[in-house]
């Protein structure tokens, strides 16, 4: 980034403006990691974690993209991963890399971006060719047949029956918390932002185990006064703030 | 073609309405009045002499392509004979759940598609394939669909009888709705034996 | 020019769309299928030998005229005509990954984006470049999208198959997609494994 970039003052109150991400340069938090991996010409098999999560966390914020949601949740997801790669670990226990679903996901969206390439291009080409604009207008023509079979009918009962016979029934694979974890990486994005929801800590794609590890871990901290959690009314977003005053104490 | 020839019928190809002889001119400043008159006049010749299905005419103050009248009738009726009307998913579904569980009001519909179902039903209506049979008691006293002759005769059947696998289907649909089943159902037993049995008691 | 060509020129001229092949067919119940593709053959020729400010293309699963390319500039001065907006990048990606995973729902879309792409596909299907195509299984029963003809169109496509395959772009696709089309699956499928699969793909 050239120092032409103005240090992003976060406003006061309020909510962020939302074109932030429009005109930022990046399409999505995945757009700019890749970015991040091709300018520090690493090994996206074999990230250096720490350092990429660190370049992330100090770029959305020059590029003031740390009011954004998705950004902060992948800060999350980056801190995350490093928290996990510090763990100790059993050499005789199979060890996954916790890597390897960010690099899944990296590799699936510079795919993506290789099809954007080919549309782009074959768009242009398509808007350079106008077609056929001005047509007289036409008495409308009646009401066009119904096409209707017999088996499609019958499909349409077996998927009635389908979607009525199967509940959603899931599998509960129990799953050990990691509340200090969560905490490490609470602590990071708060340092990051003085105040956030719990969505941008989790996503979609949380695992429940996750969602609770933040959880306990947003009441640990809470107990030990180094945040507020507040919910304005039932099911509303929950928000979190540092808690200034005991950090002045 | 001339090259300038060329350009107006590219040009009056795209131009969404009739375009005055002053506005061509704007497509080449160095081309004068008469040039670009002598190039619609070329155009024309080319469709009229070369035998196209379209012709250039002047209405209005204005210059257009136009397809010859006697083709018309013929787009017209390929137009009409290719697109079949197709319902979608959305509609066959529904037009199911109402054939095999008539008398039926909108909100049971909804609670065995789990969406809403109103302009759904709107549309099936419209083509004549459901109508309104009557209305249930209780609250509002909501409206009851039933399918019309129209519907049997779109698929060939003479009473409703005849449509198949009614008993499955009504199996199917008296099973209390899926949350209550889930909750009921031992975890490891398969989903699908679970809505059967409770659907014959 | 044969009869046929230009009845099929008259045709092709009367839409703003590309006209399908079986419409073309229609036109001339007697004509068979090589005799029609001989006549845009014709037509096609006669664009381009002949000169003309306008081509014959294949495109969306169907024929279109279009301007050629070398005038949209003088047109887009005159004023007769400009050229649509470009695509918003989001757009773009949303667009791709529909493209090559449709059926699809919308919380995978944001999985591989790794942004909300609610607003985004909204506007592409207002746009008529996505439509629903059909609801996946599991819970809350999500929508899920395809690609429409005019997305064909407005990228210059004649089908889905001219984009690169998978295997050819640089970076393998992902071997499985977690999407559960309804009218795919099995019907003994347990919900399980597609509400796992769908979770956290």
């Amino acid at each position: 980034m050239s120092d032409a970039v103005a240090p992003y003052t976060p406003p006061a109150d309020g909510p962020p403006p939302s074109f932030i991400v429009e005109l930022s340069a990046f399409s999505g938090p995945l757009d700019l990691l890749l970015a991040l991996i091709r300018e520090e010409q690493v090994d996206i098999y074999d990230i250096p974690i720490a350092r990429i999560a660190q370049q992330f966390v100090a770029r959305i914020r020059t590029l003031g993209l740390n009011e954004a949601a998705e950004y902060l949740e992948m800060a999350a997801r980056l801190l995350r991963i490093k928290a996990q790669l510090l763990l100790p670990r059993n050499e005789e226990e199979q060890w996954d890399d916790p890597r390897a679903e960010l690099v899944r996901r990296l590799l699936e969206y510079q795919q993506m971006r290789e099809i954007v390439d080919v549309l782009e291009k074959r768009g242009e080409e398509r808007r350079n060719q106008f077609s056929r604009a001005w047509l007289p207008s036409q008495p409308v023509p009646p009401q066009a047949p119904l096409a209707l079979s017999l088996s499609e009918l019958l499909a349409s009962v077996d998927r009635i029956l389908r979607v009525t016979r199967q509940p959603g029934v899931h599998d509960v694979v129990a799953r050990a918390l990691d509340v200090p974890g969560a905490i490490t990486i609470i602590r990071a994005v708060l340092e990051l932002r003085e105040r956030l929801r719990l969505t941008d800590l989790l996503n979609n794609g949380s695992e429940p185990w996750q969602v609770l590890s933040t959880v306990l871990g947003l009441l640990e901290m809470a107990k030990l006064g180094e945040l507020r959690v507040n919910q304005p009314k039932p099911f509303a977003d929950v928000e979190i703030s540092r808690d200034t005053a005991s950090e002045a104490a | 073609m001339t090259p300038l020839a060329k350009l107006l019928e590219a040009a009056l190809f795209a131009s969404a309405r009739p375009v005055p002889t002053e506005e061509l001119r704007g497509l080449d400043p160095e081309s004068s009045p008469a040039a670009i008159q002598a190039a619609l006049e070329e155009l024309r010749e080319h469709y009229d002499v070369d035998g196209h299905g379209v012709e250039l005419i002047e209405i209005g103050g204005g210059w257009q392509i136009l397809t010859r009248a006697e083709y018309t009738e013929a787009i017209e009726r390929a137009q009409l004979a290719s697109r079949p009307h197709r319902l979608s998913a959305a509609a066959l579904e529904s037009l199911a759940i109402i054939a095999y569980r008539q008398p039926i009001g909108r909100l049971e519909v909804e609670e065995i598609r789990g969406v809403n179902v109103g302009s759904v039903l709107k549309s099936l209506h419209e083509r004549g394939l459901i109508d309104v049979v009557g209305r249930a008691e209780g609250l509002g006293r909501p409206l009851l669909y039933g399918t019309t002759p129209l519907f049997l005769e779109h698929f060939g059947l003479r009473h409703l009888e005849e449509l198949p696998r009614a008993d499955e289907l009504a199996v199917a649909l008296r099973v209390q709705s899926p949350a209550v089943v889930a909750e009921q159902a031992p975890m490891d037993e398969p989903v699908a034996a679970v809505a059967a049995s409770s659907g014959n008691g």
